[in-house]
């Protein structure tokens, strides 16, 4: 580190100046290069959110095609061919292009915001992510809208996906969108490990971490064990598709089942890729609407950890019909009515914590609320689906398809909607409105239990999943007229919000910093936050900084005011190591996004891309680490 | 100028769009009106690789293989006895020849003909690699014909 | 919500159907076998079980609503010591009871497994083949003369245990009648095995359960579980050849069938038809179905299924053939003469 | 092991006056003809001509050549007749005449029978014919599309015409007919078109069937009656042609396209059954009689003697079609009137002609498709890891489909005791898949890819000592051997390559004579004759074709190694090394 004449210490600076000048050098112009070459996690997340928020929007309207064709026997609306494109890309869309990422992105958002950082770690990892992301979901979408949407359901079994039965280039679509996916998906955990692990504010120790950040940081650390399974698998089906390897052709040597165990093995944590953060959102939720300490903070990290650890042990619960041996089936029984455990555990601690807590039953926590009663049904019907004898009767059918949306729906979007309530005043500086919240929360409660819950008894009826039609004389259409009618208000509800949400950014009550007076480091930033989140960095000695503190944080001082820099701190107790700067703004994310999407868009057509594509992606990544002169390449 | 370009690029991304959508095109009732000249099956590849199946399940493998041939001639080179284009392909499915290609119009749907005509096209890769089908699942016989070189031009070849 | 009322409400549902026979014909909770029995036994002994935990959960909640709290603390987050160690006994103790239900849930689950696929003497070997989107029925026995072929509608005599072999063609399927035993998947390059007990004589549905393309909706197939005497009569008329047909009409159905496009899917016992691709038609008039359940066999729904067989199954192998009206109900003569 | 005494009788000349005598027909005692396809009745191939032999046979030279102008599978064996030479070509099965008292052989004339050219489509091995048969002044042939045709020998003019086989169900008719008691004896190929087989004896007068027995189907239809007296129990009870298939399934198989062998003595036809169909045997639960097996029959009415069943629920298409060379031998001490029989499978079995009981079955060739022959029950031993079932694909299954030995034809010398036995060394991929019956297309359901054998020659010529049964010498041949042998008296062995190359080898040791390179690909059986010159000649067809050579004569494409049921895979070579043509040689020495 070499020390320039023009160097600025924020030491020297009074509160306003400081602010002024970090918010200039942290800042994204509001300008169209300004938008494409950010950095800034917050506008990085912001966009990731709404782009997500954008495919729940594409997804659902599938599924509100899906309910109306189902809602009477016998329906024409559809056909065989759009329907199972339609499902496909339901199920494709809401667990790989809203759930995850949104999930994900929530804590791109935050998590810097919680732990008193400026940027996440890797800032320009974050940006390319969000472009591979957005170029993967709007090629899947593309793909769809001229006929070539995948429709081999959201889990592409071989060999109905395989070369010989996938017919087309749909299934190969659906492929490449997992490694477009699974591509940001791995970079935004990795920066969100080190963020979490490195990029601390001081004092803030392993168990001063607030949950959301400890759920964020176990969904990171599961991704990355998680996600390769699956781009291995996609990579090797679409390696079959248009190379002819043999990877899935039992015929000569491949294995149909090979695919099954490595997409599950991915595809059962996902779940809790998903669920976790969730979990996270109400643990977040919860002490700031009943003004008390989260209960069992230690058991309820540890339940996290644990959740993560056994989602890799419960895989074959997919796949309990498939003819595996019967005493190993029995192995994962158990692992899943284990998992149940933790879950289990959360549930206690957040009812003990409300227990005697000072209420305040504002939109959020109503989430909190349906978020349990449903969570808990779709908890228990999963203790169900994990038994095998009674999985051979459910597996497959319509009890299923409500088990796993009351776990993913009532156990992930009622959080999120929770979030939503909870952080929008800290994302846009405005409050969104009670009244239609109240509204908004109880239209989805009522319309998602009516949509689903006939499922349980739809499935037990003998209704398989993923049927376009089903003959009037089974006598399914009551209930699934039921359904749809449920699905309906369930998507009104959603009209509520985004309403609210338009009415808000118009003319909503403005925020101010804390509005719930909540006790987490985002709270103590500006609504919405300052470019440089934090002008100097807090010190925190609590869990709950701001309740301890309510009136001033102690900061640390002598960071640069004149660059991109944040404070790295050690990855147990926190304290200060050494001055990191934090890239700028830059063009080349997009670039090496665009490139590497086109190769691996054109690589559907011929493996010959890859080789091809290789060549502008080491240019833009070349363009991407050439040092630019900055201040930030001198420390 | 770059109004003619952006008038281009419209016209490339709409033809590409088309292809994709023929490409993925189920066809499922027979074409109602009319003789179809069948080109158009050769650019879907649902029709090739129901083609494909029919190939299969009517025995044409039992005389021409996988398309190297057998009792029958090799269907995967470039020489053709009555005439590669699709329309004679359909043609000796559909009324047999006679030294031995049996007469399927009794026994096959037009619109099956067109389909196995057009994947016997798809066997010397004179279609589109994209509509071309991919391996089967089952023993190999050699390269998917989607990966297979291109036959050079169809050169007619005498009766036997 | 309690097992009674979903119970009601299955039956309600089931029995509002026009047809009298579907009452609880595709239904997991009607048990018509010993081992659907288990099963539906261990889904309500689940089923109670979840639900009581689901009461007490909402149960609490509804208390932390109502409860009027002892006293409030004016600053946020302050801790009550004494009320933490009697929340953390609590919370202890409630997860050890979860611990302990799952532990015997799990017991249960693994017993009933066991119960379930303890091998059994078998009486009947039939092999089931998965092809889109039908079902391929082998009767096997040690006496090839005494095996055949069928479709779509598996008989078995009821009370005694049938072996059946779950194989593939194309795709995934899934064998599955939920009123005798729970499903089992049909994987190319595999073989599975259930054994099939029907304890009531009946008809029960079954249909595909995993997704397999286009017409997976209308792949099922129906259970025939009849008496030991009626069953071992059927299977005898199943050795027969096709019964020849005597009226003008029909035998010029039967050359149509023989001499055109039916025969290259199609077989018919004893005459040159033969092909394997399609359901075996020798007997197909005993059959209640066409095209594997999707239409009730009857004369008038078999001439519009061959009219115009994608209209009815979209993207089914079944060909339009193109055929005078005459000739259709010719040929509907024959069939629906193959007694 | 039991020290045996060896006697041989020389059956062949036994047989020749036997038959001369019953049937009064017009073989010349003089050994120098050539009369049908496999020399005698014995099926010796086995000339008692000494002109040629060890010391000159480096000196043979071509003494003329005929060519048919056709491309095709040349498998036929010329015959020799007083002084004339049929020649029966492949499709168009045009007979030519050849006067060999005048030099260089010119056409006498020629009849060509005009067979349907659809026939060509239901060839399953290529267009090809193995020959005629000489009796009672006519030459009787078959023609691919089913017909039986007798020619007046001298004159050319047909004299009869019976149609027995239909194409339309994929019937059709390669084999060289067998001339015995008055009665031509034919069957049909189709083996894999889900053709049911049967042998007929037409009358050789009139051409009117004397009698038709089926190989599978009622006892009726199969002419299995009282006399029909087979050794082991698992051929003994009613309608076994039925009942050992599923119902309605044993309209497919069992078909004869290979040799028939005749006992004057005993009064009994002999022939092999072919495989049962489809090739996919999860289609045919069961043994599938009879097919894949051997039959004798009465002569004159064609009633079943005994049967004996080579390969039971034959897995891999290895048809029971060789030749059984009938022989008198001692064994174990006892005389005993036997069969030896090359088969498919890869077993070299001897069988008591009279019972049908299995005396002993060794293997000549390398073979993991089976362990064995139990002897005490006559069965086949399957081996488990290479059985084959519905969409199983199993590797490296030796034998191949085409079989250790397919119907080229070996020769017996018994001035050696020697079988000359032309091979294969192909083992095969298999994945059986489901077959579809539609009446005159193929009826397979197997995909096959097949490739060299141990050692990597593709075929060897063995001798094989009938007695000790083991293998005196072989010579491994790059490519499989697909010609028939000829022994000499001279102690000669003729034998052809597929890349054109026509041997002479000695019959003690296995050197290499002489060799001459044809124009095409050798499939044909050589025969030997004595000229109006009084001096001894050889002659053999060159033309490659038949199965092994279709990648030549059909020009198919090597890049897909199921073409021609695997055979191009394993024969992908041979285009760069042979050119299709068809043309006959004959060579004498200078």
């Amino acid at each position: 580190m070499t020390k320039c004449a023009s160097e600025i210490r924020d030491t020297a600076l009074d509160d306003g100046a400081l602010s002024a000048r970090l918010a200039h050098i942290w800042g994204t112009p509001k300008t169209f290069w300004g938008f494409m070459t950010t950095v800034d996690h917050k506008e990085i997340g912001r966009r990731y959110i709404v782009t997500a928020l954008f495919f729940l929007l594409l997804g659902g309207l599938a599924a509100v095609v899906m309910r109306l064709q189902l809602g009477s026997p016998d329906n024409k609306l559809v056909g065989p061919d759009l329907y199972n494109q339609l499902f496909t890309m339901h199920g494709s869309t809401m667990m790989f292009l809203f759930a995850v990422p949104i999930m994900e992105t929530i804590a791109v958002y935050l998590v810097p915001l919680m732990i008193g950082t400026r940027n996440v770690a890797f800032p320009r990892l974050n940006a390319f992510s969000y472009w591979v992301y957005l170029f993967g979901g709007l090629m899947l979408w593309a793909a769809f809208f001229v006929n070539t949407g995948p429709d081999a359901g959201w889990f592409s079994y071989v060999p109905l996906a395989g070369p010989q039965y996938g017919i087309g280039k749909r299934s190969d679509f659906w492929a490449q969108m997992i490694t477009y996916t699974e591509l940001s998906g791995l970079a935004v955990a990795v920066e969100i490990i080190v963020t979490v692990f490195k990029m601390r504010a001081p004092g803030m120790t392993l168990d001063r971490i607030p949950l959301f950040v400890w759920a964020a940081l176990v969904t990171a650390f599961m991704i990355l064990f998680a996600m390769p399974a699956v781009m291995v698998s996609s990579t090797m089906l679409i390696l079959d598709r248009l190379v002819g390897t043999h990877f899935f052709n039992w015929a000569e040597g491949g294995d149909s089942l090979l695919w099954q165990h490595l997409f599950w093995f991915f595809g059962h944590p996902e779940v809790y890729f998903i669920f976790i953060p969730a979990t996270g959102i109400v643990s977040a939720i919860i002490p700031a609407f009943t003004r008390r300490r989260m209960f069992g903070y230690v058991a309820l990290v540890l339940s996290l950890i644990g959740t993560g650890f056994l989602a890799f042990g419960l895989w074959v619960h997919h796949m309990f019909v498939t003819g595996l041996p019967r005493l190993g089936e029995s192995f994962f029984t158990a692992s899943s009515m284990a998992v149940a455990i933790p879950s289990g555990i959360q549930i206690f601690c957040w009812i003990a914590t409300l227990w005697d807590g000072k209420l305040r039953l504002r939109t959020p926590l109503l989430f909190v609320f349906g978020f349990i009663v449903n969570f808990v049904i779709g908890g228990l019907s999963g203790v169900m689906v994990a038994s095998v004898p009674i999985d051979t009767q459910v597996h497959d059918t319509y009890f299923v398809v409500a088990h796993f949306h009351y776990v993913l729906i009532g156990g992930a979007v009622f959080p999120l909607l929770g979030g939503i309530y909870y952080w929008f005043p800290k994302f846009y500086g405005r409050m969104l409105n009670e009244r239609l919240g109240r509204w908004n929360f109880w239209l989805a409660m009522i319309g998602f239990n009516l949509a689903f819950f006939p499922m349980h008894i739809l499935g037990l009826m003998g209704m398989p999943r993923r049927v376009y039609t089903y003959p009037a004389e089974m006598g399914w259409g009551g209930l699934n007229l039921l359904s749809t009618v449920g699905a309906s208000i369930f998507v009104l509800s959603f009209l509520v919000l985004v309403l609210n949400i338009i009415r808000s950014l118009r003319s909503g009550e403005i925020a101010g910093d804390n509005p719930w007076d909540a006790g987490t480091l985002e709270w103590a930033a500006t609504s919405p936050p300052e470019p440089q989140n934090f002008s100097r960095i807090p010190v925190v000695t609590d869990r709950e900084p701001l309740w301890q503190n309510p009136e001033t944080l102690p900061v640390i001082g002598g960071m640069h005011a004149d660059r991109r820099e944040i404070l790295v701190s050690t990855l147990v107790e926190a304290t200060p190591e050494v001055l990191e700067s934090s890239p700028q703004a830059t063009i080349w994310p997009f670039i090496a996004a665009m490139v590497t999407s086109v190769t691996l868009l054109a690589s559907i057509f011929t493996p010959w891309a890859i080789v091809w594509g290789a060549l502008p992606v080491g240019i833009a990544l070349t363009g991407w680490f050439w040092p630019g002169g900055e201040k930030e390449d001198e420390s | 100028m770059s109004f003619a370009y952006a008038k281009a690029a419209a016209s490339i991304m709409a033809s590409l769009l088309l292809v994709a959508c023929e490409r993925e095109q189920r066809d499922f009732q027979t074409p109602s009106s009319g003789s179809p000249s069948g080109d158009h099956y050769q650019r879907d590849a649902y029709d090739v690789a129901q083609g494909k199946r029919l190939f299969n399940w009517m025995n044409c493998s039992g005389c021409h293989s996988h398309g190297g041939g057998g009792m029958g001639p090799a269907l995967m080179d470039n020489r053709w006895i009555y005439g590669g284009k699709i329309q004679q392909i359909y043609q000796s499915i559909h009324d047999g020849r006679r030294n031995g290609m049996p007469a399927w119009k009794h026994r096959m749907t037009d619109q099956q003909i067109w389909q196995v005509a057009a994947y016997v096209r798809s066997m010397g890769r004179y279609l589109r690699k994209d509509v071309a089908p991919g391996r089967d699942d089952a023993m190999q016989s050699g390269k998917a014909e989607s990966r297979r070189e291109r036959a050079s031009a169809i050169v007619p070849s005498t009766p036997p | 919500m309690t097992a009674g009322r979903i119970r009601s409400v299955v039956q309600l549902a089931t029995c509002s159907s026009a047809l009298q026979a579907c009452s609880g014909w595709q239904s997991a909770l009607d048990p018509h076998s010993q081992t659907a029995a288990h099963l539906a036994g261990l889904f309500w002994f689940f089923t109670a079980i979840c639900a009581i935990v689901w009461v007490l959960v909402v149960a609490a909640l509804i208390m932390v609503l109502r409860r009027r709290r002892e006293s409030e603390s004016v600053l946020p987050g302050d801790d009550f010591p004494h009320q933490q160690r009697r929340k953390a006994i609590i919370v202890g103790s409630l997860t050890a009871i979860t611990a302990i239900i799952l532990t015997v849930l799990t017991y249960m689950s693994f017993y009933a497994t066991r119960e379930i696929t303890w091998p059994r003497k078998h009486v009947l070997t039939v092999k089931v083949t998965g092809q889109q989107w039908w079902w391929q029925l082998d009767y096997q026995n040690q006496d090839p003369s005494q095996s055949f072929g069928t479709a779509n509608e598996l008989h078995i005599p009821v009370g005694q245990p049938v072996t059946v072999d779950l194989e593939a063609a194309d795709v995934i399927h899934s064998f599955w009648v939920p009123n005798l035993i729970g499903k089992q998947d049909m994987i190319p390059g595999r073989k599975n095995v259930l054994t099939l007990r029907a304890d009531k004589p009946g008809l029960y549905r079954g249909q595909c359960a995993e997704f397999c393309g286009l017409q997976h909706a209308h792949m099922s197939m129906f259970v025939f579980a009849e008496p030991p005497a009626a069953f071992e009569a059927w299977r005898r008329h199943q050795l027969e050849p096709a019964a020849t047909p005597g009226a003008p009409q029909r035998i010029t159905g039967m050359n149509i069938f023989v001499h055109g496009a039916c025969a290259t899917c199609h077989a018919v016992g004893g005459t040159d038809a033969d092909g394997q691709t399609g359901p075996n038609l020798t007997h197909f008039a005993q059959r209640a179905t066409i095209a594997a359940g999707t239409l009730r066999n009857t004369p008038a729904n078999l001439s519009r299924w061959l009219a115009d067989p994608q209209a009815v199954k979209p993207g089914t192998n079944m060909p339009q053939v193109p055929m005078s009206p005459a000739d259709r109900q010719a040929l509907v003569a024959y069939l629906e003469g193959l007694k | 092991m039991p020290r045996r005494r060896l006697l041989f009788s020389l059956l062949v000349s036994v047989a020749v006056a036997n038959s001369r005598a019953a049937t009064g027909l017009d073989h010349t005692p003089v050994d120098g003809q050539w009369m049908q396809a496999a020399k005698d009745y014995a099926n010796t191939r086995y000339s008692s001509l000494t002109e040629i032999n060890t010391s000159n046979a480096r000196r043979l030279v071509p003494a003329f050549t005929f060519s048919t102008n056709l491309k095709h599978g040349h498998e036929a064996a010329p015959l020799v007749i007083g002084s004339i030479m049929y020649v029966v070509t492949p499709f168009p099965n045009t007979l030519y005449a050849l006067d060999l008292s005048k030099p260089g052989a010119p056409l006498k004339w020629k009849f060509d029978p005009h067979p349907d050219p659809a026939a060509q489509g239901v060839a399953c091995c290529d267009t090809v014919n193995r020959g005629a048969a000489y009796g009672g002044g006519k030459i009787v042939y078959n023609t691919l599309d089913g017909q039986t045709v007798a020619v007046n020998a001298t004159t050319g003019q047909e004299v009869w015409r019976a149609h027995l086989g239909d194409i339309k169900r994929g019937e059709t008719i390669t084999m060289a007919p067998l001339i015995a008691d008055g009665k031509v004896l034919l069957g049909n190929s189709g083996g894999e078109f889900g053709v049911r087989g049967w042998i007929a004896a037409l009358n050789l007068a009139d051409g009117t069937l004397a009698w038709k027995a089926f190989n599978t189907g009622p006892d009726k239809d199969v002419l299995i009656g009282s006399g029909f007296q087979p050794f082991y129990p698992q051929y003994r009870g009613k309608d076994l042609g039925t009942r050992s298939w599923p119902p309605g399934r044993w309209k497919y198989g069992g078909n004869v396209w290979g040799w028939v062998s005749y006992d004057p003595t005993l009064h009994l036809v002999y022939y092999g059954t072919g495989n049962p169909g489809p090739w996919n045997p999860d289609q045919r639960a069961g043994d599938n009689l009879w097919t894949a097996g051997i039959f004798a029959r009465d002569v004159s009415n064609g009633q079943a003697r005994w049967f004996y069943q080579w390969s039971p629920h034959d897995l891999y298409d290895h048809d029971g079609i060789n030749e059984s060379i009938v022989l008198d031998i001692t064994w174990r001490g006892q005389p005993r009137k036997v069969l030896v029989h090359p088969e498919r499978n890869g077993y070299v079995y001897i069988l008591d002609r009279v019972t049908g009981e299995v005396l002993a079955a060794k293997p000549f060739v390398y073979i993991n498709a089976s362990k064995g022959v139990d002897l005490k029950t006559g069965r086949l031993i399957p081996n488990p890891k290479k059985t084959t079932g519905m969409g199983k694909t199993v590797y490296d299954i030796c034998p191949t489909a085409s079989g250790a030995k397919d119907w080229e034809p070996s020769a017996y010398s018994p001035r050696t005791g020697i079988l000359y036995l032309p091979h294969a060394n192909l083992c095969m991929d298999e994945q059986p898949v489901q077959a579809n019956y539609i009446k005159g297309t193929p009826y397979i359901g197997a995909n096959v890819r097949q490739k060299p054998g141990r050692g990597g020659n593709r075929g060897a010529f063995t001798a094989w000592d009938v007695l000790k049964q083991t293998i005196v010498w072989e010579i491994k041949e790059p490519l499989p051997v697909w010609s028939g042998a000829l022994v000499t008296a001279g102690d000669v062995v003729f034998y052809g390559t597929l890349d054109g190359w026509f041997k002479a080898v000695n019959a003690r040791n296995g050197k290499l004579l002489w060799k001459f390179k044809t124009e095409s690909g050798i499939i044909g059986q050589p025969i030997t004759y004595l000229g109006p010159d009084g001096h001894q000649y050889v002659a053999i067809l060159s033309g490659i074709g038949g199965w092994v050579g279709s990648i030549v004569s059909n020009a198919l494409d090597p890049r897909d190694k199921t073409a021609a049921l695997g055979m191009v895979n394993a024969m992908h070579d041979l285009p760069a090394k042979v050119r299709a043509g068809g043309r006959l040689y004959v060579f004498r020495v200078r």
